[in-house]
């Protein structure tokens, strides 16, 4: 594969950013084969000698099936939910006409831009009354729905040419059917992709979690590292790195499988001036 | 659009009323939670597996194996105190409440001013079975550290001191015998010139954390006074002028010290990069793990012959149950718990000293001592020990934080004096 | 009775009238075409009958029921999109059977329904095939085997070949006339070719600005259009059109007075315009290279050879006008002759640009 | 004539079904979204530390405490510079990087946005300690770096303004990747031709750039700004609240971190609430943004 020379300085500015990208993520990887001491000796990417007491210790001491499947739990609840409402609510933007719709559009739209500072201790409150707090559920509760998701959905919804509409129109098929058989199938891959960032997003979550949570059996992955992070007795380093890398293991998993599919959605249609 | 925004605002108001209704603080004591005819007593801590956890549940676990009648729960609170202070303030803000509370020694006044808890001495009273536990068992200063004026708040559990760790490696690079451990702060700021000017490494760190403590041991060692007797802060005084003079000099001046966030401080400190760490005993397990070269102690360097007044660190446990029988049951586990042989194991783990005179002559804490003299530095701190002063009220938290702010303009070049004085004012400005 | 009917029915996009007072009645069984040029809203027509566009005033019968407000499912309704519309992600098979789906039809009889319809299409062996992997003309098959197969009163197609080339149009437009024929259904048929509207309507509504010009077969449209619009807009190249001055029973052309026949000298006279606009078409022109007996001389100016014909160009009072012959007999640009036929000739009143009609011998 | 209220029977069948389609989502807002917002107004006019029973009415205090306050000068300058630093490291450099790799990269330019949108997968707070590791100066490897050059390095997270940058670059870390793919996507709505033709006429690319790429992709690019802003200033606070808690003394903070230090550190409800407002109001000035640019191509276009 020739390049031409002129392109030779542009990749070269990749290859450095996306070494600059990898080596964290490296970093992480070897440190958490470390032990104690050799972690704060070298910096090297291949450890002197490799050991995985690190990941012995995660799994001994923390229940890292129950934080696990915590993790995937509310991923999983926020992520169905999430599409569930954004689709159904996009639908509703594109295919129907009705007085108020732009004003309604905006009002949903206007909750990206509430900062998570004004709804913490509201939520929190609220959650405690009903007795959601420390339970994944509540958690999950106060995201099953997501403004970008509506945005972001109405952005492909509108790619649907109007006629294949009129096709069922004319069937009298119902606005379910409509949904069922024609516009959810036509946009089958935004949907997946979005999904597989909702569901990232909420598996990565660290700050709502962190309120919300007490109790150990409730973890979730972003938590567990908390477990082993204290400013009085010191971190245990490589520890910390083995259950970042394993936080990473999924996302990397979901995104490898799906990567062609992610990459190809984002990339094809994006936002439409 | 009228029809929709009506019906909108309908909804909203009414969220609002039901909301409203429900906020406000905690509400009325109701009586102790069971399971399966248990009393359920929740015990927050703030310990990570790889410190305290381990010892913690063992004790949970001995503890509710000992007896049926009470089911103890242990919760590890994130980020220490100020977390656990956190959580505490949120479920009580919903109506609920833990009953036994691991409270930081700076957060006693404002727990106290802000917090329903039951004194220990009352729980003692109507204990028939021992009804002088608290005078039979700790030392009065020890029991001073979790006292403001006369009310015992609750019972001191875990004391840290802080105390000087240095690298004997360097050390002996810089032609200074590792045995011969400086004395003053004097010897200090001469010992990190010359370790800095052989070795270029960093001679001296004092771990930077949010909050004062170490500093606090710096200043009162040289004499001054952080709170006087009419809780008024009096602390911008020339013996801490003085004090943080030297610690400034030897960041700016001498370039010796190392001036950085605490992580990355006590990091370099592991990989051999700084001469001596001023850190917490609570540390020495981890330090003692993370070095590669053989970690030396020695106790909290003095200024010339004036007496050592150190901070304790740790924390004490308050009886934070509403029930009656709760607080019975609170009572019963934090006697079982305060037994030499769990204290013991507590010190050995986490490199905080007991709170009980008679733990150190439990042979598994010789043993200890003898295999990690940084253990016995400790140790020998503990007469030394005074409370880690806590301002009063809602002042007690924004204090941590001024000092912090405080110590990093000092060290970033503003002259000791200025930010001594402002930091002052602006502190009893709080306290009117 | 009339299986679709339009009474004056208007239809406004904002303050904009598109269709301005349309009546228009559709026999049923009929293939109708709404022909006219882009814009001149024969698409708007077509989806009012689909109820796809909503009615502004006036009334709309289907099969003699009033159906403003019919919801399209309930008009039976098989209609062809320009763009063919096929679901991309369903078969061939899913797209044809997707209607018979919805309405809950056993699936033995969609079977049926399906084979029978891709058989007269000749889609056999496509059935599991994906639109993209299907070439134009098999497109429009399924697209029109999705309209078929519903089996419903009206087949409305909106410009159906318009997506294929030249030598599928052909063919495809045999099929139409064909499957209508076989299904007979009412047929309404939306293009702006006129070719495609010559051969496949019994009936033509020559439509232009919202409005309908003429509504008569394609015979009628082409030999006896009713207005200018018509005359110019059917046949290409379209119709000669310039100054008849006519005056006392002849026609001044390039200062030459020729007779008029008695009939048209009749109907030029009680035509009452003030000025009439005489129209020949090109294929109705002969030129020959001597002059001859009431003939008028021309020069011609330019000259085209589409290899089957030839195109001659010159000018009569002043507008340019084009000869169509067979072959090249004037040999390149001279002088030629032109003696008019009077069978062949068209006038039409300049003010309100109506035809004024032909006399009685002229209507062979 | 059409009956007038079959057409309106027609149309409230149709809202009252378009309402139920928007109805979870809508529920959802009210009562985490927009409740949440009412209850911070009404709390940003009383003090109340979350525990007392008591709230007391201050009116207008909070707000004045807020604006009178000299922290607040702080943290207003540093969400500039953090506003600044996010635009330049996740927008404009992704933006110019997309239009290289869209138009002046021709062979093997796919491999990069599949790389890069790896690093988004991270969780933020192992960004954190990651990056306090690797920037550590003394014994980091920045640090090893920087000995092997001789360069001695300032302690980033004890100096105003660098500490910003260090941060700052986790968010980097965090939202490059997806910012360069959504921006690679807008691309695709300039015509390749546009760019065939300037390079004709041997137009510089910084040209082409300005004069064709942004005002074709202006929506996307509209879109991917205001996120920056809007979801950096909340990204980065993952990191400030695990590495330096807004030190050294408030240098590292930004308005959304504040606001979580009133509440959970200072238990000042009432102040934490009005500087929540205040952020609200500016990111209201994003959302007409949002409304004037992203949305207007889009919404007409249907």
């Amino acid at each position: 594969m020739k390049i031409n020379s002129s392109e030779i300085k542009w990749h070269l500015l990749f290859i450095i950013l996306v070494l600059l990208l990898i080596y964290p993520l490296l970093f992480s990887l070897s440190t958490s084969f470390k032990t104690m001491s050799e972690a704060f000796q070298s910096s090297s990417l291949i450890p002197a000698d490799p050991t995985f007491s690190a990941y012995d210790r995660v799994f001994t001491t923390i229940n890292f099936v129950q934080i696990l499947s915590n993790t995937f739990i509310i991923a999983a609840l926020v992520t169905i939910f999430k599409l569930v409402t954004s689709v159904f609510a996009a639908y509703a933007f594109v295919f129907f006409h009705f007085k108020g719709k732009t004003a309604l559009y905006f009002l949903l739209i206007s909750t990206i831009f509430i900062p998570f500072t004004v709804t913490m201790i509201p939520n929190y409150i609220t959650l405690s009354k009903v007795g959601f707090v420390d339970s994944i559920y509540g958690v999950a509760l106060p995201q099953l729905a997501d403004a970008t998701g509506i945005f972001l959905l109405r952005q492909y919804m509108k790619g649907i040419p109007m006629s294949l509409m009129e096709v069922a129109e004319l069937e009298r098929a119902s606005h379910l059917t409509r949904l069922r058989t024609i516009v959810v199938p036509l946009i089958r891959p935004a949907i997946l992709s979005i999904g597989i960032i909702f569901f990232i997003n909420s598996w990565n979550e660290y700050v709502w979690p962190a309120i919300m949570i007490k109790s150990e059996v409730n973890y979730t992955l972003s938590l567990a590292l908390q477990m082993f992070v204290s400013s009085e007795g010191g971190t245990d380093v490589p520890v910390a790195m083995a259950v970042a890398t394993l936080t990473m293991l999924l996302p990397l998993g979901l995104y490898a499988v799906c990567q062609k599919f992610i990459i190809g959605t984002f990339a094809q249609s994006g936002i439409k001036g | 659009m009228k029809h929709l925004m009506k019906w909108l605002c309908l909804l909203l108001a009414s969220v609002m009323t039901f909301a409203l209704a429900g906020c406000g603080g905690g509400s009325a004591p109701k009586e102790a939670t069971k399971e399966n005819g248990k009393t359920v007593v929740t015990f927050w801590h703030v310990y990570t597996k790889n410190f305290g956890a381990p010892v913690i549940k063992q004790m949970v676990d001995d503890f509710n194996k000992s007896q049926d009648k009470i089911l103890v729960k242990e919760v590890y609170n994130p980020d220490m105190y100020p977390g656990l202070m956190k959580n505490l303030q949120a479920d009580v803000a919903s109506g609920k409440a833990p009953s036994i509370a691991m409270i930081g020694y700076n957060y006693l006044d404002y727990f106290n001013e802000n917090f329903q808890y039951v004194s220990p001495e009352e729980l003692a009273k109507k204990d028939t079975k021992d009804p002088d536990y608290l005078s039979k068992t700790f030392l009065p200063n020890v029991l001073g550290l979790a006292k403001t004026g006369d009310t015992q708040v609750g019972l001191p559990f875990s004391i840290s001191a802080p105390l000087l760790f240095y690298n004997p490696d360097l050390f002996t690079a810089a032609g200074l015998d590792p045995q011969a451990a400086p004395k003053t702060w004097q010897e200090v700021q001469d010992y990190a010139k010359k370790i800095h000017d052989a070795t270029g490494e960093y001679g001296f760190y004092m771990q930077e954390y949010q909050d004062n403590w170490a500093t606090q041991g710096l200043l009162t060692s040289n004499g001054a006074v952080i709170l006087d007797e009419n809780k008024k802060a009096a602390f911008a005084s020339k013996e801490s002028e003085e004090a943080y003079q030297l610690y400034a000099d030897m960041v700016l001046k001498d370039q010796s010290a190392l001036h950085i966030a605490a992580d990355e401080g006590i990091a370099s400190f592991y990989s051999g990069k700084v001469g001596m760490l001023l850190g917490t005993s609570a540390k020495i397990g981890t330090i003692t793990q993370s070095s590669s070269f053989n970690v030396m102690a020695c106790p909290f360097p003095a200024f010339g012959d004036k007496k050592v007044e150190i901070p304790a660190g740790g924390n004490f446990l308050a009886v934070t149950a509403q029930s009656e029988e709760e607080q019975q049951a609170a009572w019963e586990f934090i006697k079982f718990i305060m037994q030499p042989k769990y204290l013991a194991a507590w010190t050995i783990n986490t490199g905080y000293l007991p709170p009980r005179q008679d733990v150190v002559n439990e042979p598994s804490v010789q043993e200890a001592i003898a295999k990690t003299p940084a253990l016995k530095v400790a140790f020998d701190e503990l007469p030394s020990l005074t409370p880690w002063v806590a301002f009063p009220g809602d002042v007690g938290v924004k204090a941590e934080k001024m000092f912090a702010d405080m110590r990093d303009r000092i060290l970033s070049g503003e002259a000791p004096a200025t930010a001594l004085k402002e930091t002052q004012d602006e502190l009893n400005q709080l306290l009117k | 009775m009339y299986s679709i009917e339009f009474k004056n029915v208007i239809k406004r996009f904002g303050k904009n009238e598109v269709i301005k007072g349309l009546n228009l009645s559709i026999r049923k069984g009929e293939r109708l075409i709404l022909l006219g040029s882009s814009g001149c809203g024969k698409s708007t027509i077509l989806r009012m009958i689909s109820g796809l566009e909503t009615i502004s005033s006036g009334e709309l019968y289907l099969n003699g029921k009033l159906a403003n407000d019919m919801d399209p499912g309930d008009r039976g309704i098989g209609m062809v999109f320009q763009n063919y519309a096929l679901f991309p992600h369903m078969t061939v098979e899913k797209n044809i059977a997707y209607g018979l789906r919805i309405h809950r039809i056993p699936e033995k009889e969609i079977a049926d329904r399906v084979k029978k319809a891709v058989t007269i299409l000749n889609l056999d062996g496509l059935e599991q095939r994906l639109p993209r992997e299907l070439s134009g003309g098999q497109r429009q098959r399924v697209a029109l085997a999705r309209a078929l197969v519903k089996q419903a009163d009206f087949f409305l197609l909106d410009e159906p070949l318009s997506n294929l080339d030249a030598q599928l149009r052909g063919k495809a437009r045999k099929e139409l006339v064909r499957i209508h024929e076989m299904y007979g259904q009412t047929m309404i048929y939306v293009t702006h070719d006129q070719i495609e509207a010559m051969t496949v309507g019994q009936r033509i509504a020559v439509i232009n600005d919202g409005r309908i010009q003429m509504l008569d077969t394609p015979h009628e449209v082409y030999r006896r259009p009713a207005n200018l619009f018509v005359a110019k807009f059917i046949g290409s190249p379209s119709m000669n059109v310039f100054d008849g001055q006519t005056a006392a029973g002849t026609m001044r052309l390039n200062d030459t007075a020729l007779p008029l026949t008695p009939g048209w000298a009749e109907k030029v006279g009680t035509a009452g315009a003030e000025k009439l606009l005489a129209g020949v078409r090109p294929e109705d022109i002969t030129l020959t290279a001597e002059p001859e007996e009431g003939a008028v001389p021309v020069t011609v100016q330019y000259h085209e050879d589409y290899g089957s014909r030839v195109g001659y160009y010159f000018t009569i009072n002043g507008e340019e006008v084009i000869s169509i012959m067979r072959d090249d007999v004037l040999q390149g640009c001279r002088q030629a002759y032109w003696k008019p036929n009077p069978g062949a000739l068209h006038f039409f009143d300049a003010a309100t640009e109506r035809n004024i009609g032909y006399p009685e011998e002229a209507a062979e | 004539m059409k009956s007038a209220d079959d057409q309106s029977a027609y149309r409230r069948r149709e809202r009252r079904l378009a309402f139920l389609f928007v109805l979870p989502s809508l529920a959802v807002f009210i009562l985490f979204m927009f409740y949440p917002l009412l209850y911070t107004l009404y709390l940003s006019f009383f003090k109340w530390n979350m525990v007392s029973p008591k709230m007391k009415f201050v009116a207008l205090d909070n707000y004045v405490n807020l604006l009178t306050d000299p922290v607040t000068v702080t943290i207003a300058e540093n969400t500039l510079l953090y506003i600044v630093i996010l635009v330049l490291f996740n927008f404009l450099l992704p933006y110019v990087l997309a239009f290289v790799n869209t138009f002046l990269m021709k062979k093997g330019k796919y491999i990069y946005k599949t790389l890069l949108f790896s690093s988004s997968l991270i969780a933020l707070v192992v960004g954190a300690i990651l990056f306090q590791w690797i920037f550590n100066p003394v014994s980091g490897p920045v640090g090893a770096i920087a000995d092997a050059v001789g360069v001695a390095l300032p302690a980033w997270s004890k100096t105003p303004g660098l500490v910003i940058l260090v941060i700052s670059l986790v968010a980097v870390y965090k939202a490059f990747g997806y910012n360069f793919l959504i921006l690679l996507s807008g691309m695709n709505s300039v015509p390749e031709e546009l760019i065939e033709a300037a390079k004709l006429e041997k137009a510089p690319n910084s040209n082409i750039f300005t004069k064709i790429v942004v005002p074709l992709t202006s929506s996307t690019a509209v879109y991917i700004l205001i996120m920056t802003i809007v979801q950096g200033l909340q990204y980065v606070f993952t990191p400030i609240k695990v590495l330096t808690q807004g030190g050294p003394n408030d240098a590292s903070s930004n308005i959304i971190y504040q606001g979580y230090d009133y509440a959970f550190t200072f238990y000042e409800t009432g102040m934490s609430a009005a500087l929540a407002i205040i952020t609200m109001l500016i990111f209201l000035v994003l959302l007409y943004l949002e409304f004037r640019f992203v949305e207007k191509g889009v919404y007409y276009e249907n």
